[in-house]
């Protein structure tokens, strides 16, 4: 029996938190996360959850807490944003390279300097090769939905993985939306009881984590990683659809929305997604083909399952919310262009840059991206590869 | 207990690790893991100690070991330490369990200070152990906030104008102490009964226990390996090392020497120290010298004793 | 979509238009709407101008920008109006609605907006029934007088609930708050 | 036990070691160039080279200090040679 109820996606986080119940939670607050730890904190005091929560020093002690928590064998989450995450990154690697399945919702804002609070996603995209699991949300309810998944995807036998449950700051943290949340026996019942299988606090088989690994095996555990990360792609589909008998509500690699017949589409990640879905209504009604991509599942990357829905699009506009000063375009245009190679699609792939700091997009915005895509199909002529959306000359 | 009891004791802590010959830090990890009562888990911070107790596929530690990184071996230790009271809070586990620290003056001092402070002030139940040699030993002998003011490394090298390192060391114990937790020792193992006392101690307490502990590094100190154990010596009776425990706020002296011996004694042996007995030094080893006494005079103030 | 109604909130750092707005969010969200609560979050401490908004609609919300043609827009402190431009973006048939002392057609006046505008004492209602001048919750109940955007007994019956939550451990205040927005309720003037 | 040559699948993930203590396995005594020989005659069992052997190889039985030194991984330091009160070790050359 679940409930409908008008949540900020920072309560809704705090809320998945409390109903899964991790035995460990250490985090340190940071804008926009601050309201999701607060929250959960307050569950810990009013002892609605049986949480240990570690009141760390910063959130390079919350990602090392953590890990120690759960290398003991206990199931340990924390949460982070911006600066937060990028003071975790030595740990980050530590965490996936020891496979270690945390779960850390990670609230989108852009790295400093200057500083800037607001919501862009270069702090999860410079994480995006340290070997997590990433999962994005449009709106406080997928951010829910993802973080009781992502329990299951993480402490899989054949993935063992962290997870970063990504939202955007703000705009989803702060912003009270409609959702529905699940009974709290449901998420206790999914999620189930974690059970490692070799973890620190076991005297009859006492163990050791992080050694030195040196030039003879490190690559092969390397390896094992790869492998293991390529296998998260069934795991979380066969999770997804468990979770749609729970919920009814479907959740894949990607959400296609309007795609099937399109000749234009977006590709885009988090909140933009749905100020995207307006837009393409709007193009739609006055006749023009448009869809829409939106990504869930960025690390492992759906390479062949991207590939496929596009294939038969004529151009596509990659909307990323992150530069990575490569000259060549954002992370998320990169990894697109490039399924596309295989596959010799006839399709002209170009990158916007947008929205960095906090700025906002609108519908009209996204309107006009459509019609530069129009126009290059019109003329077959790509003017910008790639734009800096929305910027001032 | 006589040490022909504590021989009885299980090694917890075993040969066939890759510290160097005649480190000390192998014989005081060796007498702290003895101390304990309980199965431990044991989380280090990387450092010589670490790396050379857990190559793969080897450790020789017969405890759950668990390295993280560099500076968070107080904060590793935490997540263990907390992960077991919530365990236990539910039910899910029984055995009672000890928790250890260890990080060598680089991971302790420096880098992982803010992590090891963190730990201490939220009160988690783990001994930190620092095996304090003065430098960071596992990198080829950088200076530190630990290192004696002189000492010649390889960060702060005795030149033509700038006589090794400028600065005295930093006094963590007393920085420890001012945590106000309920265990802190200084200590050295050329009196291996009063580190195990300390460290049964710091076991026993509820809550964290601090241990700053000499560990000569032949390497670093250019010292002679068989002479470790008699410099650890040597430095408590010069006082360069005095060793003192402050329980629940309580200052108490561990060792006075009979006769308090110049620095140039615990000088002359290292060769770290060795351009400091060329002409035109003697002033540095006055100023060190006068900073011994003025230290040795606060602890014996602070402990109660008479100067 | 067509049924969907955007508002904008003017306030001060401190004077509740966060709160306001995720109320009303809250309260249209259990009347089985879909709703969207959101401040503009900047540098702004207490006393500074500030904005909040809903987004309010029977079809599901995808959009996630910013409101830049809200259909009603709430001035909680009247001392705003000299320092922002509250109709900006508001179409002509918009409804705007000011916590103030002053009579309406002079406000109309000021404002040279040929739309809805309706003016409340929300400081003198929250003086007399709370001890003090919140001009919040007296502003809500303007707002669905002159909008007509929830059923208003239903309305009061949630907004107490959710008072007798938020204020659990000084329950005292609940009165005088249910009483200040049931006051501008009607005292709200065209 | 991991063997040098194992394959990534058939190793523990992410580095773990499951064999506690195993360091045992490997031996040290080669670093050696002098190695400790105990006179029993003179030894008085304090114990003190037991303490501080570095290598945990001065071994004892039943509180009794065993004159047989686990050369396995004794690296020759010399520190018990040293620490000795009544000169009972003795170091010489392999």
């Amino acid at each position: 029996m679940s409930s409908k109820v008008a949540l900020t996606g920072n309560e809704a986080l705090a809320q998945a938190m409390r109903q899964i119940n991790p035995d460990v939670v250490a985090a340190y607050p940071i804008t926009p996360q601050t309201a999701m730890v607060q929250t959960f904190s307050q569950f810990v005091a009013d002892g609605e959850v049986d949480t240990e929560y570690v009141t760390v020093e910063s959130e390079h002690s919350a990602m090392s807490a953590t890990v120690g928590a759960s290398a003991a064998g206990s199931r340990a989450m924390t949460a982070t944003a911006a600066n937060g995450l990028a003071l975790m990154w030595e740990i980050l690697y530590i965490a996936s390279g020891t496979r270690l399945p945390i779960v850390m919702p990670v609230v989108n804002r852009a790295l400093s300097g200057p500083i800037n609070i607001h919501c862009d996603h270069s702090d999860a995209m410079g994480a995006r090769d340290s070997g997590w699991i990433q999962l994005y949300a449009e709106n406080a309810q997928e951010a829910y939905d993802n973080a009781i998944q992502a329990i299951r995807i993480s402490e899989h036998k054949d993935v063992l993985l962290p997870t970063m449950v990504n939202l955007d700051g703000f705009i989803t943290s702060h912003a009270v939306e409609s959702l529905e949340i699940l009974a709290d026996e449901d998420v206790k019942e999914f999620v189930g009881e974690y059970q490692p299988e070799n973890y620190l606090l076991n005297a009859d088989n006492p163990i050791a984590i992080g050694p030195l690994d040196l030039q003879d095996f490190y690559f092969e555990h390397k390896m094992q990683q790869a492998v293991a990360m390529g296998d998260a792609k069934q795991v979380i589909l066969d999770i997804a659809k468990e979770y749609k008998e729970l919920t009814a509500r479907e959740y894949g690699f990607f959400e296609s929305y309007k795609l099937d017949d399109a000749e234009v589409a977006i590709v885009a990640l988090n909140s933009t997604a749905g100020t995207a879905k307006a837009a393409v209504n709007n193009l739609r009604e006055a006749g023009v083909k448009a869809g829409l991509l939106k990504i869930r599942v960025y690390r492992p990357f759906p390479a062949e399952e991207i590939a496929d829905a596009l294939k038969d699009i004529k151009a596509v506009a990659v909307l990323d919310r992150a530069e990575s000063f490569s000259t060549n375009g954002g992370p998320v245009f990169a990894d697109i262009r490039s399924v596309l190679y295989d596959i010799k699609a006839n399709v002209e792939v170009v990158d916007y840059i947008y929205g960095l700091g906090g700025r906002d997009i609108k519908v009209e915005e996204i309107e006009s991206i459509f019609n530069d895509l129009q126009e290059i199909i019109k003329t077959g002529q790509v003017e910008n590869r790639i734009t800096h959306f929305g910027v001032r000359q | 207990m006589k040490l022909k009891e504590a021989a009885k004791t299980s090694e917890r802590f075993t040969g066939g690790h890759r510290l160097c010959s005649g480190c000390v830090a192998g014989p005081v990890t060796n007498l702290i893991m003895r101390a304990s009562k309980n199965p431990a888990v044991v989380g280090a911070a990387t450092g010589c100690l670490e790396v050379s107790s857990s190559i793969y596929p080897y450790t020789a530690w017969k405890d759950s070991f668990i390295h993280n990184a560099f500076e968070n071996s107080a904060a590793t230790v935490s997540g263990v330490e907390a992960a077991y009271r919530s365990l236990k809070k539910q039910g899910k586990m029984e055995e009672d369990f000890d928790f250890i620290a260890f990080g060598g003056d680089g991971g302790t001092y420096d880098i992982g200070f803010q992590s090891l402070s963190g730990a201490m002030e939220r009160g988690h139940d783990m001994v930190y152990v620092c095996y304090d040699n003065g430098a960071y030993m596992n990198t080829g002998i950088q200076r530190s906030s630990a290192t004696p003011k002189g000492a010649n490394t390889t960060t702060s090298p005795a030149g033509k104008v700038i006589a090794g390192k400028q600065q005295y060391r930093k006094e963590l114990t007393d920085i420890m102490a001012a945590h106000n937790i309920p265990y802190v020792a200084q200590i050295s193992p050329f009196k291996p009964q009063e580190l195990m006392k300390a460290a049964q101690k710091a076991f026993e307490t509820k809550g964290p226990a601090f241990l700053n502990v000499l560990a000569t590094c032949p390497r670093g100190w250019r010292s002679r390996a068989e002479k470790g154990i008699e410099l650890t010596k040597v430095a408590a009776d010069t006082c360069v090392w005095p060793m003192f425990e402050i329980e629940n706020g309580e200052w108490k002296l561990l060792y006075k020497p009979r006769k308090k011996k110049p620095v140039e004694e615990w000088l002359r042996q290292q060769g770290r120290f060795k351009h400091l007995f060329k002409r035109g030094n003697e002033h540095i080893i006055e100023d060190i010298q006068e900073h011994t006494d003025k230290r040795w005079n606060y602890i014996l103030e602070r402990c109660g004793e008479r100067q | 979509m067509a049924n969907l109604t955007e508002i904008r909130w003017h306030g001060r750092g401190g004077q509740g238009s966060k709160t306001a707005s995720i109320l009303l969010g809250k309260v249209a969200a259990k009347t089985g709407k879909n709703i969207q609560a959101f401040p503009e979050y900047g540098p702004e401490r207490m006393g500074a101008p500030v904005l909040a908004y809903n987004r309010i609609s029977d079809e599901p919300i995808f959009v996630h920008c910013q409101v830049t043609e809200p259909s009603i827009v709430v001035v909680l402190d009247p001392t705003l109006l000299e320092v922002v431009d509250v109709t900006e973006g508001v179409p002509a048939d918009g409804t705007i609605i000011v916590n103030t002392e002053v009579e309406t057609a002079k406000i109309r006046e000021k404002l040279g907006f040929e739309g809805g505008v309706y003016t409340v004492d929300a400081y003198g209602i929250s003086t007399e029934e709370i001890g003090a001048p919140f001009p919040n919750t007296p502003m809500l109940g303007a707002l669905i007088k002159a909008t007509d955007l929830l059923d208003f007994d239903g309305f009061v019956v949630e907004v107490e609930s959710e008072f007798k939550k938020k204020f659990a451990h000084k329950p005292e205040v609940v009165e005088g708050n249910m009483n200040s927005m049931k006051r501008a309720y009607q005292e709200v003037k065209q | 036990m991991v063997k040098p040559g194992d394959g990534y699948k058939d190793i523990p993930i992410g580095g773990l070691i499951l064999d506690a203590g195993n360091a045992k396995e490997y031996k040290t005594g080669g670093w050696r160039t002098k190695k400790p020989i105990l006179d029993k005659e003179k030894c008085i069992n304090c114990h003190l080279c037991w303490a501080f052997c570095p290598d945990i190889s001065i071994l004892s039985e039943d509180g009794v200090v065993s004159d047989q030194i686990d050369y396995d991984h004794c690296k020759g330091c010399g520190i018990c040679a040293n620490e000795c009160p009544v000169n009972a070790i003795e170091m010489v050359k392999e």
